[in-house]
């Protein structure tokens, strides 16, 4: 089946609640109207009303009420609308979602997705563009996972479902639509914490995911430039070896995201080469990301974020420096 | 049983072990309606405007529907991001602003035309749903802002009639929500701030039966919003929201006790009659059967019965009204659509007070950035129209 | 005015325009209780309970007075990190946690004993306050917790309802809080939640008049904290806390309505008699004065004498009573003293089910760091007593 | 007047409030019993109850409530009582209080401070011992300011509440009371955003804030080593030329925090160093912080802490690689 990410989501789910009757959905608007952006499209027709569940509009019932129900046995798997919209749930997964495994010392876990769109350039409203995987992937006890393709889409959510911890699933909704590509058919997975590398180069490395990825291949594709492109998929954990073995390979790198500058995962992929890989490179690492501003309101969003060229320059001054 | 307060009542619920039960059946909360869905009225009960403010109040509601109209229009013409529209709730929203004095705060939900009541123009709110940031400049020159963050701002207007409290300003901050914001921790913190340190905040809720699918009855088990109120120890006020004089009536009433720093909260029962928003599609979760019923409860209709009772129907020529507000529409859409190239620099103003050097550093290469590849334009583009 | 809902009441209050409004004094909430202060109560209201859990719930309620005062005087000899006493609240604590069963699921403010009930040990709970990992693990095997972070375990315990739902358990998931917490957004969206889709929690708030130096009726402008259930559509029950007999029977009947998704929230109204932790100083915001008026409301005394009444004190041999809680207590501690030393390990393992390579790689280091260091013992200290 | 840290925040409040009318202080229990550490102590008798105030438990109230105030025109200087309780109030700091002047293009401002212990090392409860600046930083429009000593505590507080913007101040408690300094007199005001070099030295550079700058001196001085030691005093936003500046002079860079490694303010450093002196670096730069888990129990949370035998290894480490 040729889908989009957005349905890849759709069958991910669908896989999971087919095979485990533990997999429960909730959130705003899920259920009868099929999600905001029909992620979650047949599910309620499928699955029933007892396992498909609009709730109030209430991000901190949502994430608490599915650490309290994962602690009980099931397996959540919740919408927020727009990642904007975690912030009031902020609380709850750093006091409670992803310390239940260790305040219990194992007796008890939380095992459960928080599933969110993520990110600019939808010609949405205020709150509506932000990624702040940044912010995530620095409390202890979360993972943090972003696909980048529909194939990737399918099999991390199908990991995420199946993971013992709690994942944040942060979906590239930019595009959603944009690509289209065969799913695997089945029961799929990919695994989390592994990088992909997307392609094979020696002359630089440059690291991105979600919704940078397909900028990120444009801007190496057209410039000829042989650069070794890693889709990095799963922010926390993080995996570091694939990324300072390229790095070891060209000796150049460059970093690209959507998210601030500042305290960026680009800032930790830079530690971290800085700590296994400092001695190979022959040039500053290159980060491209989003500004330390706020996202601009929808006219000028386009400015925010990484485009081919910005991305190319990064490359040639990694690769000049 | 032995109830150690006196008691105004017996409870009505008895438990097995013969406790008494506090249930919402204790509790009547009745809704305020001064013109009857059949136009008739008590004329003792209408409140004291002149017969200006009572066209003015029309000539709003007319404004209210043809703005969200022609949005929408524009909408689907492209030209706009989203659309919020306010059909079916323009006497809740005009009845409601009507009240509120220039000093007042005004920090809204689904309501725009009070925005354009308290001076700011269509140009703004078109900015506003076009992603322009000057649009809630303007606003703020009205002590108003828009929020997009459900319940977030609740906690902002507690905060902001706390410092008119300390102030002594005769003025009250005002919150337009929704039925869904009722729902978050946001709202629950700040009404309860504003209940226990009586700052004189209103809490206007629209109840339009909807949060973009969930019908209100999901959204809590509460049988009415109003009764919300008294977790926080602030009174409630219940009204036909399709009854602008009622609402007119509702919030005076509610803002002369929250000018003393009791706070109220008036809950609007309305109905959005559009979708949610222009990306939005109803028919995924209610009847058009529902929508028909209360698209008979039209609050323009019932109003203009009424002015036709009072005999100030012959005052008002609703067409010439209608033609006003198009090319007043129209207007502001051409402006709109002038807008001027906008700088690059503009993103990185007033993140803080002064641009901090790393923000400087990332604007400078930014800048030379856009000189030095001028192929960044085929990946950028304002969009003067959203 | 003109209500459109047929009322069974005419509100009490009526504003400048003739608009109804909804205030507190609509409202009547009694408290429930069963024996009198002066010990007297009407037998036909004693729940059905035999002579061997009356007696029980005596020793429970000293068991947790005396486990209060030995932790409060360990901490003062620098045993303990802090400690919370329940001085006050016994009633509160054990006529409620009584009711529960062992599949049933807690989460608990201020109230300690009741894990007991449900088969902790005292040695758990020392761990507990000294910061020991596996205190709550050993409650976690009792379907309990205790929740730090005030009002956050609310939303969990309408999740550990929904799951009892979707399970069909014959259980319910209780949270305990304090009158504090019902001010925190977490308390809102988590009762609320249960209420609109009918889980089985209980939701029992010990209103023991504080919330360290905040007194209840600064906390909010609601008059009870138990009208607050009717703003999610929940029942409520008002009882006197320091009536075992009465929390029992609110709590025993709220579990029953429970069960059948009919959430409820409990308000026992108690007192604090110490302070608020170890480390709090009541002279600073109460008087004495006050204090002395709730220890005349002694909830043990107030059992003693209805246990006098019955003919049930004869089988109740106070001091030994005590003498076998100072021992356990005793020994409790003894065990807990005898702590093992803890491996660096521990402190990586359940952040995830496996350990990621960097959390291995921070691990490895910091265990060679301690080989390589020994001078890293003059910093650090396994604080078995906290 | 020789006074502690926690001394030094109440004369920096006793100060602005008399200066400024505008100066609010609210809280929970700040008020009747002068704040759980005695912080806010005599503020209520001296400035009455209009402008101290006990506020219900409420932190999203209190966070919000504050930036409200601000907007209205007030300078309310706000108590989360301990750093684990601002988390609920995430959402008021990324939705509102970082957005008011950027939302209303400077027509509203919301020039307020949030005051909070933060830190280890108390023998506190669970949520009691937490660093997240790395969290906050991350967000566009908030200032993020750590004092380390009695007179900075005073200087910076008293910057940050005249400080046009919101600042965050994150108080070590753990050294609360274990310094006493002599506090300058009067109106002493120390910018924000300016670093403090602490020791100068020429072999590598050291950088650490708040409750780390103790045991980072400690360890410093008993070495022997010529280390430049640079207290970082702001986070956000960050003076990267003083670290900069050294890191060219000694080649070498120690960063020290108590928060956890992973997205830490370490790793925005190395980051800043990998942009401007990379070339300049003769080892990685070593990291000394807390371990990406939660910050264990009181009984072994002085395990979690950097202390001057593990940082002295981490500037060993950065002179010999
Ligand atoms: C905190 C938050 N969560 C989710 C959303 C997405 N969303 C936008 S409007 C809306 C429904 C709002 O319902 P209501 O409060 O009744 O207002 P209405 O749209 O009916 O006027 C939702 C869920 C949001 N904007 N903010
Ligand atoms: C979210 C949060 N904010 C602040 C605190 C600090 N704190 C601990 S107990 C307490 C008061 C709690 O009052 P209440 O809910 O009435 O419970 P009680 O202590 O009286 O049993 C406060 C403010 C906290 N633990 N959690
Ligand atoms: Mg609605
Ligand atoms: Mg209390």
């Amino acid at each position: 089946m040729q889908a989009t990410i957005v349905q890849a989501v759709n069958e991910a789910l669908h896989g999971a609640m087919e095979r485990d009757d533990r997999v429960v959905v909730f959130g705003e608007d899920v259920a009868e109207s099929g999600g905001v952006f029909r992620a979650t499209d047949e599910l309620l027709e499928e699955f029933g009303s007892d396992r498909v569940v609009d709730t109030p509009l209430s991000e901190i019932a949502i994430v608490g009420g599915a650490t309290g129900m994962a602690m009980y046995g099931y397996r959540p798997v919740v919408e927020i609308q727009f990642s904007g919209f975690l912030p009031p749930a902020f609380d709850q997964l750093v006091t409670n979602t992803s310390r239940i495994r260790w305040r219990t010392r194992g007796e008890l876990t939380a095992p459960m997705v928080v599933r969110m769109p993520y990110g600019a350039g939808v010609r949405a409203l205020e709150h509506h563009s932000e990624s702040l995987e940044g912010a995530y992937a620095h409390i202890p006890g979360l993972k943090v996972a972003v696909p980048s393709t529909p194939a990737d889409t399918k099999g991390l959510l199908t990991a995420a479902i199946r993971d013992p911890d709690p994942v944040l699933f942060m979906e590239p909704k930019r595009i959603y639509r944009s690509i289209r590509e065969e799913l695997p058919e089945g029961d799929h997975e990919v695994p989390l914490g592994e990088a992909a590398v997307r392609r094979e180069g020696d002359a630089v490395t440059v690291v991105a995911w979600g919704a940078m990825m397909p900028p990120t291949l444009e801007a190496v594709d057209d410039s000829g430039i042989d650069a070794e492109v890693i889709d990095l998929r799963t922010i926390s954990p993080m995996d570091t070896e694939t990324v300072v073995e390229s790095v070891k390979k060209t000796g150049r790198c460059v970093v690209v995201h959507e998210g601030p500058r500042t305290l960026g995962v680009g800032s930790e992929l830079i530690a971290r080469i800085n700590d296994e890989a400092l001695m190979y490179l022959e040039a500053p690492i290159e980060r491209v990301t989003g500004f330390d501003t706020q996202v601009p309101l929808l006219s000028m969003e386009d400015f925010y974020l990484p485009h081919p060229p910005r991305i190319l320059d990064g490359i040639e001054r990694a690769l000049t420096a | 049983m032995s109830d150690r307060e006196s008691d105004r009542r017996v409870p009505s619920a008895v438990g097995d072990g013969g406790v008494g039960l506090l249930t919402q059946a204790d509790l009547s909360v009745p809704t305020h309606q001064i013109v009857d869905p059949d136009g008739s009225y008590d004329p003792e009960a209408v409140p004291d405007l002149s017969a200006e403010e009572l066209c003015d109040l029309y000539r709003w509601m007319v404004t209210d529907r043809v703005f969200s109209r022609r949005m929408v229009n524009i909408q689907r013409r492209g030209e706009l991001g989203t659309f919020g529209s306010t059909r079916g709730q323009e006497a809740s929203i005009i009845g409601s602003a009507f009240t509120l004095e220039p000093q007042d705060w005004l920090y809204v939900g689904r309501a725009w035309t009070p925005m354009f009541m308290r001076g700011a123009s269509m140009t703004d709110m078109i900015h506003f749903w076009r992603g322009i940031e000057t649009a809630q400049q303007s606003f703020a020159k009205q002590n108003s802002q828009i929020a997009i963050s459900i319940g977030s701002h609740i906690p902002l207007v507690a905060g902001l009639a706390w410092g008119m409290q300390l102030d002594d300003a005769d003025a009250v901050a005002t919150a337009y929500i929704g039925d869904g914001a009722t729902s978050t921790g946001a709202a629950h913190e700040g009404i309860n701030l504003a209940g226990a340190l009586s700052l004189p905040a209103l809490f206007f809720c629209q109840n339009n039966q909807y949060a973009i699918s969930l019908n209100v009855e999901e959204q809590t088990g509460a049988k009415t919003l109003a009764q919300k109120a008294l977790a926080y120890g602030i009174d409630a006020i219940r009204v036909d929201g399709q009854d602008v004089l009622a609402v007119y009536d509702a919030v005076q009433t509610a803002r002369e006790r929250v000018k003393d720093g009791n706070p109220v909260f008036v809950e609007s029962v309305t109905y959005r009659l559009d979708a949610h928003t222009t990306s939005d599609d109803p028919t995924r979760y209610r009847d058009e059967e529902e929508v028909q019923e209360w698209e008979a409860k039209d609050p323009i209709e019932r109003y203009r019965s009424f002015l036709q009772s009072e005999g100030l129907w012959s005052r008002i020529d609703h067409d010439s009204i209608v033609d006003d507000i198009e090319t007043e529409f129209d207007e502001a859409l051409a402006t709109a659509d002038e807008l001027e190239e906008r700088r690059v620099r503009e993103l990185f103003a007033h993140v803080y007070d002064e641009l901090p050097s790393e923000l400087s550093r990332q604007l400078e290469a930014f800048e030379a950035l856009l000189e030095e590849r001028p192929e960044m334009d085929d990946y950028i583009e304002q969009r003067p129209k959203g």
